[in-house]
């Protein structure tokens, strides 16, 4: 922590808050939007927390506010305002608001002291993971252990919700037939746009490196920061890239919907499947030692490093296919035609 | 050919990043800037005519220090203007258009990115040969397009 | 050695300011551009390029690595900066917007 | 050597705030994406600054590189958002201010 920087950073965020929730153009809220996303993960990575600032500078500038773009794209910059004259519905929010953070503030009492030694998580839960995760498993970086090892079960289901909001896009989103366009409202002139050669350049000359770098990512999260969801997103942005600069016929050439669905599934398929397998061979759900009877020259501790990346992989292409959809079908209405 | 060439650079990019040299990893990279260069080596490699890459490669590392000094001349400027208390006594903006003799995308390319690297000039857009390139003042305006465009030429079109 | 690191982040932090204060007092948009493209660039060259040199105290395989890692993100930012310059001014060319003039009744579009 | 760094972060975060003048009161739309990539470059470096303090740069580089090359993208959405629409400032729009009611 130091001070100084987490002062200014903070002063700095609550401006940008501010000014979202202030500016009435939906565009210019999801630009600054992106400006606050950039503000949080310098937040986190200054208080330490790299593995969630990293989560932040991944989804925030690589995916999100892509899709807020897609989304105002496909439907309106308008806010639509409400006259003033409900005085009295704002003096109630306000009221409820108030007695809301009261309570909160009062409740706040009970809590132990910020970052105290003495609370029972920190007392014998954290020690454990600080001191033996190493040893139990032998990755060093502990929130990756602790995540995919320790907690595999619950990091399968939040996979799991991922894979749910792709699918909810896609049966919202999706139509098969032709003659259901709904067209623009009035005051949008859309053009194709202009093939911009300079933009189409260096974006397909940085695809392969950005692809790379979800692959390092990916591969290394047991030593850096970063992981399976991260890589996985950065992949996906990778595509978002080329199908911005191109066109989504592009990507849809590279990756068709077909397999982008089945990578879905498989991503999901190999979390579960490892689980199942360790299952088979006759210990708990998700417990990896025991892959060392399958895997070749293993002992029981670094089969579980090899574990958790065989589902940080899962992980990875089950993010990375259901990115690539939701941004194809939002940016396309579904129809998968143009964008 | 293409894929090796992507291979070799992804895998050179890999080490950079990995830092970790024993087997498991080293096999991890191979797996991975295999697959990289599967799905996109005729993206990053797209080039009609077959050319000498490496020395273009030479030639363009030998242009990168006077791109440089382009650069360091051209924040000058740019401080200049912005701290100069009559500011707008100074610039006079024009958007002038000329036409190019480069062909291929990545010498158009180098010299878009170049014009808005020098000072004074930034490329709005290129259609086919045509730049539209806004200047700052009239001076900038009248140097377009230069030395660059000669030097872009020996660099990347003369074999 | 550290005189050298503070010489340069001084540089660019001086170049910075001048950018903000030219993305502030220039009058419009494609002179703003100006400012904001090309102050950025060579400011954060220079001062990643302090960072290497200030993380490169002893040299052995674990620095080397990461001032290259820092290098590559100066490549990165080299090819990638001028490139968002070109897409936010094509940008608003393409939307319509009028440069600013010095003398308005001379400029007939 | 640290509260020289931390100095240039505090600086960077002021010239930031100036920035964000910038991206906040626009005028146009595309005067906020220009100082919203701005601001992405600084976060950037303020990313290897911070990683420079706390003497593990080896963690924090990762980040940094991630947004090198994401950074662009953003910008590079927002811009075809305008290539493809051609109007930046449609009538109605602009700030909750009183003076502007509508």
């Amino acid at each position: 922590m130091i001070w100084q920087l987490d002062l200014s950073i903070l002063t700095l965020i609550v401006i940008c808050a501010f000014a979202t929730i202030m500016v009435k153009d939906l565009l210019s809220a999801a630009i600054i939007f992106g400006a606050y996303s950039f503000l949080m993960c310098l937040l986190w990575t200054e208080m330490g927390a790299v593995d969630v600032a990293f989560t932040e500078a991944s989804v925030g500038a690589g995916v999100s506010t892509v899709l807020f773009f897609a989304a105002v794209h496909q439907t309106t910059r308008r806010v639509r305002t409400r006259k003033s004259g409900r005085m009295l519905a704002k003096v109630f929010a306000l009221m409820a608001a108030l007695l809301t953070g009261l309570v909160l503030i009062i409740a706040e009492t009970d809590f132990p002291g910020f970052a105290s030694p003495f609370t029972p998580a920190s007392l014998h839960l954290s020690p454990y993971y600080i001191t033996q995760s190493l040893h139990d498993t032998n990755v060093p970086n502990i929130v990756t252990s602790v995540l995919a090892d320790y907690r595999g079960f619950d990091t399968m289901f939040e996979t799991a919700v991922i894979f749910t909001a792709g699918l909810a896009v896609i049966a919202i989103l999706r139509r098969y037939k032709r003659d259901d366009r709904c067209d623009l409202p009035e005051p949008y002139v859309i053009s194709e746009g202009y093939p911009d050669t300079i933009i189409r350049f260096i974006a397909r000359q940085l695809a392969p490196f950005i692809q790379l770098f979800a692959l390092y990512v990916v591969a290394h999260g047991h030593h850096s920061p970063g992981g399976g969801f991260q890589g996985g997103v950065i992949l996906g942005a990778s595509f978002i890239l080329l199908a911005i600069s191109y066109d989504s016929r592009m990507i849809i050439g590279i990756m068709s919907e077909r397999l982008n669905i089945l990578l879905g599934n498989i991503g999901v398929l190999i979390y579960a499947g490892i689980g199942f397998l360790c299952l088979l061979l006759g210990a708990n759900f998700l417990d990896y030692s025991v892959l060392s009877k399958v895997l070749p020259a293993t002992d029981k501790i670094m089969a579980r490093s090899h574990g958790m990346l065989g589902i940080e992989i899962g992980v990875a292409i089950a993010v990375m296919a259901i990115v690539i959809s939701i941004y194809l079908n939002i940016i396309s209405h579904g129809k998968y035609d143009k964008g | 050919m293409r894929y090796i060439y992507t291979f070799l650079i992804m895998f050179g990019f890999w080490i950079l990043l990995s830092g970790k040299f024993d087997l498991f990893h080293l096999t991890l990279g191979v797996i991975s800037s295999g697959l990289v260069s599967l799905i996109s080596a005729d993206l990053f490699m797209y080039d009609p005519q077959s050319r000498n890459h490496l020395t273009t490669g030479v030639r363009f590392l030998l242009y990168l220090p006077w791109l440089l000094f382009q650069i360091v001349l051209s924040t000058l400027h740019v401080t200049f203007l912005a701290l100069h208390p009559k500011m707008k006594e100074q610039i006079d903006p024009t958007i002038v258009t000329f036409k190019t003799n480069l062909k291929t995308d990545i010498a158009k390319v180098a010299l878009a990115n170049s014009i808005t690297l020098t000072p004074g000039t930034i490329t709005i857009r290129v259609e086919d040969q045509v730049f539209y390139v806004h200047a700052i003042s009239r001076k900038a305006a009248a140097g377009l397009p230069g030395e660059m465009e000669e030097r872009l030429a020996k660099v990347f079109e003369s074999d | 050695m550290d005189i050298v690191v503070i010489v340069l982040t001084v540089i660019a932090l001086l170049f910075f300011f001048a950018t903000t204060v030219g993305l502030l007092r220039f009058p419009d948009f494609y002179s703003r551009m100006h400012a904001a493209g090309k102050g950025d660039t060579l400011s954060s060259l220079v001062i990643l390029l302090a960072l290497v040199l200030y993380n490169f105290h002893e040299i052995n395989l674990a620095n080397l690595l990461v001032a290259m890692k820092i290098l590559l993100i100066a490549v990165f930012i080299f090819m990638a900066s001028p490139t968002a310059t070109h897409a936010i001014i094509d940008a608003g060319y393409e939307s319509g917007i009028k440069p600013w003039a010095k003398n308005p009744e001379e400029e007939s579009p | 050597m640290d509260s020289f760094f931390i100095g240039t972060g505090v600086a960077l975060c002021l010239l930031m705030l100036l920035t964000l003048h910038r991206a906040i009161h626009g005028p146009t739309a595309i005067d906020r994406i220009m100082g919203v990539n701005v601001i992405g470059t600084k976060t950037t470096i303020l990313l290897v600054i911070i990683g420079t303090i706390y003497h593990r740069v080896d963690m924090f580089i990762d980040i940094a590189l991630a947004y090198a090359l994401l950074n662009f993208i953003v910008t590079i959405a927002a811009s075809r958002y305008f290539q493809q629409h051609k109007n930046l400032n449609p009538k109605g729009y602009g700030y909750r201010f009183p003076a502007e009611d509508d």
